[in-house]
């Protein structure tokens, strides 16, 4: 048996923690900072190669906090290592171009993609991995923990317990990664107040926090205006309700954000309740709280949603629908990403999303050239989970069809891409090689940014039909699926007619014919709202639309 | 299942508004698009151009009664007038003394004048007020209904101010320079443009009928469109020869416009006139029945 | 704008009124067709004017099926595109078509 | 005697009326009386490139009412004298409705008409769009001075919005006067009926515009000039059931 080594320190992290909060005092009155004072107090601490985390997602971002990181000294604070969710502000992009931090491992970054990629080409920027936010967060346990992070919260009150406000979101998962591994936790907020509506970060977790100048940013990225639905997304919405939802009927479920997602969720309380569906699909979901979710849910069909984040103007109606949503003792939604991308990867049956290209294996990509946008939560839900034990009809009848003749052990996912074939001309949806392959080459990745990987996918709506890839029995078989409600695309002219035909007649393809669908039905008409107007009438006034989405 | 949708009059096209507004069948066109009619102006730009350059002329009955209807088609090139567009607009109106209309109903749904040929453009749009002014003349109503995606803008939104009644829906919008114009010179301080609800406050229906500019507030339903037509038809006879423009009608109105004028000048919003009047939020969510009886109270 | 003309053989339907008849609107990713009585009973005849150049194969294609689709011998459609995709190409024939048909 | 008339206006009532004028200038708008050899003629106008806003549009109303209303059965003639860059551009102004100011000073303008005045527009300086459409435009007869700058939009802000290029633009103003800035353009249209030059008598030429018709003769124009092909027999063939 050996001796314990005698001059092994087993607290080093525990002092360096101390020693970081020595140097801070001078900035912080107990633990709240002055905003003036943030920068002092970011360059007291942080220390040359930090790992740190910068909350933000597509929604709440800590953005007071990232522009006094941007502010600090590249001489006192540099190199640093971020681990975070999402690149979303320009004060983000700042801290590499400065110099301030050096090396990244993300998920996301939609709006700063374009400048992303030029760091990239220029080796301003060194990226570890591009995650999904499972991966990622996992990660925070491993071998990416923070030992700061710069978090967002509604607000605090004197002892510096924080409440989250309707967006959780990240800060649960990114504050247990760091309080319980000796990191600093310096949050921002919107108001103090003398007594918080709930407790969901306890202060003994946070070690500073400071009232920002205003309240953090937040986009409204999960409202799409019904007036933007076209007659072809209303199509491809009725094909996927008959020919998807009901044929399986698929309870649990997570829809992509986008037009043809919110056409299917206006669809369920008139074309769904027209076939029967209430009560038997579209139970119970993972998704934010969608305005176009409302005439469903105030329909009956949808019984309960869990939510990663919020939406801008929905507070009001969440708080009056807690049967439906997860809310607190306080009324506000509880949202929480980690628990809702687990959700939607292991208790969800169906994804049913979105995206800018597909080749003829079924791999779907949203990189387009010179932008690296990376992955955020699409492919946890859209990816069938080989890890799940757990059965229902939906994901055994799924499984029986992939298996076909052969024996059945496991269910799968339904992973459902709806499409129509061309974005517009000159950009055809299909295509025989993803620009992913020349982004890779562009920009020296290991991989193609792949956001679904086809053989997870199951089907594929086109306006020409639907695909069951679950059905083909090779990867020709595949192909030809696809290229079969690929259109009038080059891939879609490519088709062998006889073999599509035949693909046919064995229920591979269904056109919107097959599947007792009159394209002529297929109007605005149908839409349960074709407004946000609508939506607020639908909901009783209770939702209070962002001031770009009315007209009143 | 949901009760019977609205037949929306801002997704409908000019002539199905054409069709809806008026009696099944009743409607001939005059100069339609196998005529082929196109503008020379949009083809020498190389830009599409439209069977009937974007608007919808001819007669038709409304509640059997004849009636001149005009339509505006709001999504081709924002219903804007060039030449052919213009010179049908005018042909229409005089046409309308002509066969002695009982009134013209002029859906307007456009952005101005065409700048792919905006001296044309200009010129047609004084041309069409000189001829609303001879139909007015003869005894006809002219009716303006405005809900298209469009609205009225630009030369067109003074063209809806000369009409003996304007039929606006919350959705029809109706001003002079379009938001966007006012923000790229003035800039985004003195009017945001994305700020859609500030848009509607400022330009929108429920403020233009607050302002009485609007006869009525509708729904956005083209039979609604159709029954404030012809009630409006019933309502207001114009009679031959007695002149709207007399010099007492238009002292008074001289009257009325300085006193408008004279509004508090910090107030450059919608919601600071009906603040005014002592009302609040609610008004955002009032449907036009209610809009319309609560301001109908207050004018009493 | 590019121009297409375009003679396909197709089914003649005889309780099909020959009429003209305007659908569609021309807008960005729209389009609008006229239909009218054509020159010749067995095929039907296409005149497109369009804003997306270097498609005539993709036009083809889509006039060629929405001719076997529908029995549309003795009519002629002309189109103005202003940069509809191949969908909302079909979808607007097959709505002209039943407008024609419901007439 | 004109009272606190801008210098160049003042200049151009000299030449207008060499027997006498008494204009004043408040607020860039015109109004007062020129001599004439044939009698008084009525001035309104505006000044210094005015942005028409409702107070103009009220000034200008207002002036023409009271003309209509001192002339009684004797109605003398009107010349307006133009000089605008435009509407004013503000949402205060959107709010009350500047569109409707507009529309009724159109309408005052067509009263006077009716009542026997006759309406003639010099257009010195500038005349842009809603602001020239609201009053200038709607004249019996309309004339350019020299240096008049007729438009509605310049061809940089139009390659802008039509995202067609500035240079084809340019090239093709030269074959067509159906867009491009000019008073030229809009004499060829029809919209203008006479260009002065500066060599002239103006007051003479003024002279002979105080009688004539009151009809819409700008269709025909066009067409005869060959600058609007299209707008009288569209109209014509409209009107006469061609179609």
């Amino acid at each position: 048996m050996n001796a314990p080594q005698p001059h092994r320190v087993w607290n080093q992290e525990a002092q360096r923690r101390q020693a970081r909060l020595q140097r801070s005092v001078p900035f912080a009155r107990g633990k709240a900072v002055a905003p003036a004072d943030m920068v002092s107090l970011l360059e007291a601490l942080l220390e040359p190669g930090d790992r740190v985390c910068l909350e933000g997602n597509n929604q709440k971002q800590a953005d007071f906090l990232s522009e006094s990181l941007a502010a600090c000294s590249p001489q006192r604070v540099h190199d640093l290592h971020l681990v975070q969710s999402v690149l979303a502000l320009p004060s983000h992009m700042e801290l590499f171009e400065k110099g301030i931090a050096r090396r990244l491992d993300f998920s996301f970054a939609g709006p700063q993609a374009h400048r992303l990629a030029r760091l990239v080409q220029s080796r301003s920027i060194e990226i570890g991995a591009i995650h999904t936010y499972l991966e990622l967060f996992g990660r925070y346990f491993i071998d990416l923990t923070p030992q700061v992070c710069l978090i967002a919260a509604q607000a605090a009150d004197a002892e510096g317990n924080l409440y989250l406000g309707p967006n959780t979101e990240d800060t649960p998962v990114i504050v247990e990664a760091t309080a319980f591994k000796s990191g600093i936790v310096i949050a921002q907020v919107n108001e103090r107040v003398e007594h918080l509506p709930r407790v969901d970060i306890p202060a003994g977790w946070v070690d500073f926090f400071v009232v920002a100048p205003s309240p953090n940013h937040i986009e409204p990225l999960f409202t799409r205006d019904p007036r933007h639905i076209t007659e072809i997304q209303v199509l491809m919405a009725m094909m996927a309700i008959k020919g998807i939802y009901a044929e399986y009927g698929v309870e649990r479920l997570n829809h992509g954000i986008g037009f043809d997602t919110a056409a299917i969720e206006l669809l369920l309380p008139t074309y769904g309740a027209s076939l029967g569906l209430k009560g038997r699909v579209a139970r119970h979901w993972a998704l934010n709280p969608h305005p176009t979710l409302i005439p469903a849910i105030e329909a009956g069909f949808v019984e309960r949603v869990h939510s990663f984040g919020s939406e801008v103007g929905m507070e009001a109606y969440v708080a009056a629908r807690p049967d439906v949503f997860f809310t607190g003792a306080d009324g506000s939604l509880r949202s929480n990403r980690a628990f809702c991308q687990t959700a939607g990867l292991y208790a969800c049956d169906m994804f049913i999303g979105s995206t800018l290209q597909m080749d003829l294996a079924g791999n779907s990509s949203t990189a387009t050239l010179g932008r690296i946008t990376g992955f955020g939560g699409a492919p946890n839900m859209g990816s069938d989970a080989r890890g799940r034990r757990h059965a229902s009809p939906a994901w055994l009848k799924a499984g029986r069809e992939r298996s076909g003749s052969g024996t059945q052990v496991r269910g799968q996912k339904l992973v459902v891409q709806t499409v129509e074939t061309w974005r517009e001309p000159h950009h055809p949806t299909f295509v025989e090689r993803l620009d992913a392959w020349q982004l890779m080459e562009d920009m020296g990745m290991d991989l193609p940014p792949i956001m679904i990987y086809g053989d997870d996918v199951s089907h594929v709506v086109t306006e020409e039909g639907i695909a069951n890839l679950l059905l083909c029995r090779s990867p020709e078989e595949r192909a030809q699926a696809i290229r079969g409600v690929a259109g009038y695309t080059p891939v879609g002219r490519a088709r062998d007619q006889v073999l599509v035909e035949n693909l046919r007649d064995r229920g591979v393809i269904r056109r919107p014919a097959d599947l007792g669908i009159d394209v002529r039905d297929a109007t605005r008409d149908l839409l349960a709202a074709r407004s946000i107007k609508d939506l607020v009438r639908a909901s009783g006034g209770l939702y209070q639309p962002p001031k770009q989405f009315r007209n009143w | 299942m949901m009760t019977n949708p609205p037949q929306s009059f801002r997704e409908a096209s000019a002539r199905l508004r054409v069709q809806g507004l008026l009696d099944a069948g009743s409607f001939t066109e005059w100069l339609g698009p196998a005529r082929r009619i196109t503008s020379p102006h949009l083809a020498a730009l190389d830009a599409p151009v439209s069977f009937d350059d974007g608007v919808v002329v001819g007669q038709g009955l409304l509640e059997a009664q004849p009636v001149v209807v005009i339509a505006q088609e709001g999504l081709f090139n924002g219903g804007a007038v060039g030449e052919v567009h213009g010179a049908k607009i005018c042909g229409a109106l005089l046409r309308a003394i002509e066969m002695r209309a009982r009134a013209v109903l002029l859906c307007v749904d456009s952005g101005g004048v065409r700048l792919h040929e905006a001296n044309a453009g200009l010129i047609a749009i004084s041309e069409i007020m000189r001829a609303l002014f001879a139909v007015q003349a003869a005894g006809i109503p002219v009716i303006a209904l405005v809900g298209g995606t469009c609205g009225a803008f630009g030369g067109m939104g003074i063209v809806t101010r000369l009409c003996d009644a304007l039929l606006i829906s919350e959705e029809g919008r109706l001003g002079l320079s379009g938001p966007e114009v006012i923000e790229t010179v003035k800039g985004v301080e003195e009017f945001d443009s994305r700020d859609r609800a500030l848009v509607w406050r400022i330009t929108g229906g429920k403020i233009r009928r607050t302002l009485g500019e609007a006869t009525m507030l509708l729904d956005d339903d083209i039979p609604a469109f159709r029954a404030a037509a012809a009630k409006t038809m019933g309502d207001r006879p114009r009679q031959r020869g007695l002149s709207p423009d007399a010099l007492q009608t238009l002292e008074a109105a001289q009257r009325r416009l300085e006193a408008r004028a004279t509004l508090d000048p910090g107030i450059r919003d919608g919601q600071q006139v009906w603040q005014q009047m002592g009302l609040g939020e609610e008004v955002a969510l009032m449907d036009p029945a209610e809009f319309n009886r609560c301001l109908e109270a207050r004018e009493r | 704008m590019e121009t297409l003309h375009l003679e396909l053989p197709s089914l003649q339907d005889d309780t099909l009124f020959p009429q003209t008849l305007l659908h569609g609107v021309v807008s960005s990713g729209n389009l609008e067709v006229l239909v009218e009585p054509g020159p010749d009973a067995a095929r039907c005849v296409f005149e497109v004017q369009t804003a997306a150049h270097g498609f005539s194969e993709v036009w083809q294609a889509v006039l060629r099926d929405f001719a076997t689709r529908h029995p549309v011998g003795g009519l002629t459609f002309s189109i103005h595109d202003a940069g509809a995709t191949p969908a909302v190409v079909s979808l607007r024939l097959d709505q002209a078509y039943q407008s024609l048909r419901s007439s | 005697m004109s009272m606190n008339v801008n210098v160049s206006k003042k200049a151009l009532l000299d030449r207008l009326f060499p027997a006498g004028h008494a204009v004043s200038e408040v607020g860039q708008v015109l109004c007062g009386w020129g001599q004439t050899a044939t009698g008084r003629v009525h001035v309104i106008g505006t000044t210094a490139h005015a942005a028409i806003d409702t107070r103009i549009a009220l000034a200008l109303s207002a002036a023409v009412l009271r003309v209509v209303a001192e002339d009684g059965n004797h109605p003398r003639p009107i010349v307006f004298i133009a000089d605008t860059q435009g509407q004013a551009l503000s949402r205060r102004e959107e709010l009350l409705g500047l569109n409707g100011y507009f529309a009724h000073l159109a309408r005052c303008v067509n009263l006077a008409r009716n009542s026997g005045h006759r309406l003639v527009t010099l257009i010195d300086g500038e005349a842009v769009s809603g602001g020239f459409l609201a009053f200038g435009l709607l004249a019996d007869v309309i004339v350019a001075l020299p240096g008049a700058e007729v438009r509605v939009m310049d061809l940089r802000a139009m390659a802008r919005i039509t995202r067609i290029p500035y240079e084809r633009l340019t090239e093709l103003a030269g074959a067509s006067p159906v867009f491009a800035p000019g008073a030229d353009n809009y004499w060829r249209m029809g919209g203008i009926h006479a260009l002065w030059t500066g060599a002239e008598d103006w007051a003479a030429q003024l002279q002979a515009l105080l009688q004539g018709s009151h009809e819409d003769d700008r269709a025909r124009l066009g067409a005869e000039r060959g600058g609007r092909k299209l707008a009288a027999s569209v109209a014509q063939e409209v009107l006469y059931g061609h179609g």
